[in-house]
């Protein structure tokens, strides 16, 4: 069809899709379960640090945090403003999130068990992410590539501030040092797994790809993070739990030590350490707060109703 | 000197009393927006927290985070209502009311203090309360004129909240002793009374008739909910004493 | 009347009234006003202490402050039984003490605030209750007379365990000592006005003297009490904030310092610090629980039913 | 022997953080007859924990209260089923119910234990936590058959509870070194399944379908639930180290 024509060579061009733009329903699909997965992973992402909220140990440290996980929740509404343009409503990817049928990503199942993974996270989980993100700036569906710009922009000043507090940890008392090193211990191999499945068991990328919504493989950005972060381990004296990692002159990638891919299948089917507990904790949030948005909706209602009635009054 | 210190205490515990309860909120509101609002609310107490602490520690060579991590519940200067448990969201609007309303008629009076940096922290901390003032105000009006349930929610909070006004507009020698330094609390009674009587007039609401509590926060008597705010907001502080993070 | 007689002559004899036996409207107002008080004064009692049952410092410690916090509960339905025997039922009384419509105890509307309150109350409180209430013991309504045996009994079990617990601080580190010192300071005025207004304004007080309800004036029992702590603290080896107190050899009583009965009448009018935490948390106790209640309600009739069914078929 | 100590700091920890848990209800039950109820339960948890804690103490020269208040996070070994919040009557009870069925089965084994300091305090928890099993059975009966609230209710307490079934009855390297001391928790998962499906049966319920969460309790890798509840136990033994109580 003409329109699809029209799709293929704008595509074919790298130029921007937008909402009014006719697309295939395929893509819409692609884009929606993505988009909003993404805006999953950022609402779900807020427990882990949210939990360590009222126990930072600093005043400087606590404002932080709460300006980051609170960046969270903001970044939460541009992907969740970028999904509806494809034409499903926040309440509907809230109501599949809350009834276990949506996915978010799988590493904030992990627990976030002392101050220590504050930075670990920010560090690694948030420093996969970006390499994840910074090319999605591109990606072929426009208000998806520019909610990207905003949040990576941010998501960078979120990185810098977790290698701060290893950083300032690994320089710290024995203890606090051993308690970053831990973290890092525990964070390291599922960050590298959230750049998905090895290209080979990952058949779905194909496809976005040529959609100009993914532009590297997952084991391309997986190996460019690997060679990110074991530059900067250096700069905080700490190491990573992992000996084989190496740079192949051959290929001009980092390689890293075998990851248990079978941890994060059941991670992700649900049976790690705290799937139950972050979607019962938003399942909570969400119907405590059901009154509190039904009052709001009626109240805008009324003052609705009174303004028109105001006007043909007048 | 050190009764400005101890002046300073008193506002900088209120706000990080405020802000550790708020910080709650975060990840657990009502809609997302509001996780935005509540924790936007809590990080501006949280910065007028740490200036007031940090103020007040010259008077003792202390830093922000000796004062926040390393008191005893009884060296706190915070008022009851600030301790008060957030409940539902209603209870933590009509807290937030009082708090805000309180707070912005006294920090827009401790503009013109003799003191220069009380001075200068109020006048950066009144614009950020005059938002949350309005947060405060539009969400009793949704909520009073909302539904039938959110109607019996406000105003159950606001009766929960309410035996805890009256502290907040106790004077004492501390602040008569440092006339044109400190805000005389019962000054701010009347702003107060006219800023909730007109709010109220709109939402059809009444102020309760209900006793207040005996205070004694600003000495150190504290409600019974303080003790376990400082037990978990100190836990890691103390775990590590020394330690820089 | 006969009835009226009969009445007389029982408490003349000092005889015990039985719920079958006739009284005057009176009589049982007075007893039910005064039982179900003391009921209230347990279920609200509880709570200054539930406070530190988490926080205890020691396991034994919180083993002994959770079964003395569960001994209320129990003297709470004993005493709610003997109320009832008087043909008000436990639900009523629930719902004035809820409705704010019931007094208890003022002295349970001071906060708890340190671990050496624990100890305060056990010896201070426990300690006047008791000599409040071992004359109940001979109270002529019988079922009231009896809960307060029993009652008693545990009473002093757990003042002896407030006074370890003072003593264990007392002769503890300085840091100890102070709060122990401080949580006396604190509670010694309150406990003296438990036995309630000087008798010149106690006018209730003779005719449940008449009635053998009272059987010595608040004076009387306020004065021995501070006879028997005077000889206490110095065992403790704190002092009480009251240095007015001496024994009167003309009249062979104890005298104390003045007391604010102004303060008082302020808690009894609702103004203490913890009126009104005290009873919205019982409020919310209740209110959370009543879909239990309920449960246990249904279940129970359609229990009875099934079995009557089976009684018919058999 | 320390590997025997290990096996009992299981014990202990599971005993008292649930006690810790249970404790909160006192002063906060459905009725009076559940203050006491639940506070007596509480108090037997306590009792056997001490019990626990006090022989575990024996391999490193510890006290039951070294044990209980100076250790981390990291040294606790609960597992992830007692750290659990309380949430509603019916969670509470649903947690009950799984500790208490689990419990029965090891104490009744532990009894014939080579150990008899363990073998002693078995025999005499079992016929406690029999009661607390049958406690937490009758009230799913009433709550499952009562009202459809309760049945609501009861049935999400159960879906709350279900994930961290899984980690009571895992084997680990401790457990089966200690053959003949220890029980191995394995063992006991059929007869745990036998009396769920009984009581499900009557009570017309359904062992939930949802997977199992990871735990790790036993070797330090808790929920994130316990450092609040360690913040707060702990709070004042810390404050005065050294002192007695």
């Amino acid at each position: 069809t003409a329109e699809q024509e029209q799709f293929d060579r704008l595509i074919a061009e790298d130029s921007r899709i937008e909402p009014r733009d006719w697309m295939p329903e395929a893509y819409r699909k692609t884009l929606t379960r993505q988009i909003s997965q993404h805006a999953h992973s950022e609402i779900i992402g807020m427990q882990p640090e949210a939990n360590w909220i009222t126990r930072a140990p600093s005043l400087k440290r606590k404002a932080i945090l709460m300006a980051k996980v609170q960046d969270e929740a903001g970044h939460g509404l541009y992907l969740y403003s970028a999904a509806e343009t494809l034409g499903t409503t926040r309440d509907s990817m809230m109501a599949d999130l809350i009834a276990g049928k949506a996915r978010y990503s799988s590493i904030f199942n992990y627990p976030a068990r002392t101050w220590a993974d504050m930075g670990a996270i920010g560090w690694l989980v948030d420093g996969a992410a970006i390499a994840n993100q910074v090319p999605l700036c591109r990606a072929s569906y426009g208000p998806y590539g520019r909610a990207m710009v905003r949040i990576c922009k941010e998501e960078s000043f979120h990185q810098r501030q977790g290698f701060e507090i290893l950083l300032e940890l690994a320089n710290g008392t024995e203890a606090q040092k051993q308690m970053a090193q831990d973290a890092v211990n525990r964070w390291y191999a599922p960050s590298l797994m959230m750049f998905g499945p090895p290209d080979e068991d990952s058949p779905n990328s194909q496809q976005s790809m040529a959609w100009n919504i993914k532009r590297f493989s997952n084991d391309e950005l997986r190996s460019r993070f690997v060679g990110m972060i074991v530059e900067q381990i250096k700069t905080l004296g700490l190491t990573l739990p992992d000996d084989q990692i190496n740079y192949n002159e051959a290929t001009g990638k980092w390689e890293h030590g075998p990851l248990d891919w079978n941890e994060f299948k059941e991670v992700l089917a649900g049976r790690g350490p705290c799937n139950a507990q972050r979607l019962e904790r938003r399942r909570e949030a969400h119907d405590d707060g059901a009154w509190v948005r039904e009052a709001a909706a009626a109240y805008a209602a009324k003052q609705a109703a009174k303004h028109s009635e105001m006007k043909e009054a007048a | 000197s050190e009764a400005v210190g101890e002046y300073a205490l008193r506002l900088g515990d209120d706000a990080l009393i405020l802000a550790q309860r708020l910080g709650w909120w975060i990840s657990r509101a009502p809609e997302l927006e509001e996780d935005v609002a509540l924790g936007n609310i809590a990080l501006d107490q949280i910065g007028h927290a740490r200036s007031f602490l940090a103020y007040a520690g010259h008077a003792w060579g202390k830093t922000e985070d000796d004062l926040a991590y390393f008191r005893g519940e009884d060296e706190f200067r915070s008022c009851h209502l600030v301790e008060q448990p957030n409940g539902d969201f209603a209870r933590t609007i009509a807290r937030q009311l009082v708090i805000s309303q309180y707070q912005f008629t006294l920090y827009a009076r401790l503009m013109n203090s003799a003191d220069d940096t009380l001075a200068a922290i109020a006048a950066k901390a009144v614009k950020e309360v005059d938002y949350h003032r309005d947060h405060a105000r539009q969400w009793v009006l949704r909520l009073a004129l909302g539904t039938e349930e959110s109607r019996r929610r406000i105003v159950e909070g606001i009766l929960l909240t309410w035996p805890y006004v009256g502290e907040l507009f106790e004077d004492d020698d501390l602040v008569t002793g440092l006339d044109g330094v400190a805000v005389r609390p019962s000054g701010l009674r009347q702003a107060f009374d006219t800023d909730i009587e007109s709010l109220f007039a709109e939402a059809e609401l009444e102020v309760p008739a209900v006793p207040f509590a005996v205070g004694g926060g600003r000495n150190g008597r504290h409600s019974e909910h303080l003790g376990y705010i400082l037990a978990e907001m100190q836990v890691l502080a103390r775990e590590h004493p020394g330690a820089t993070w």
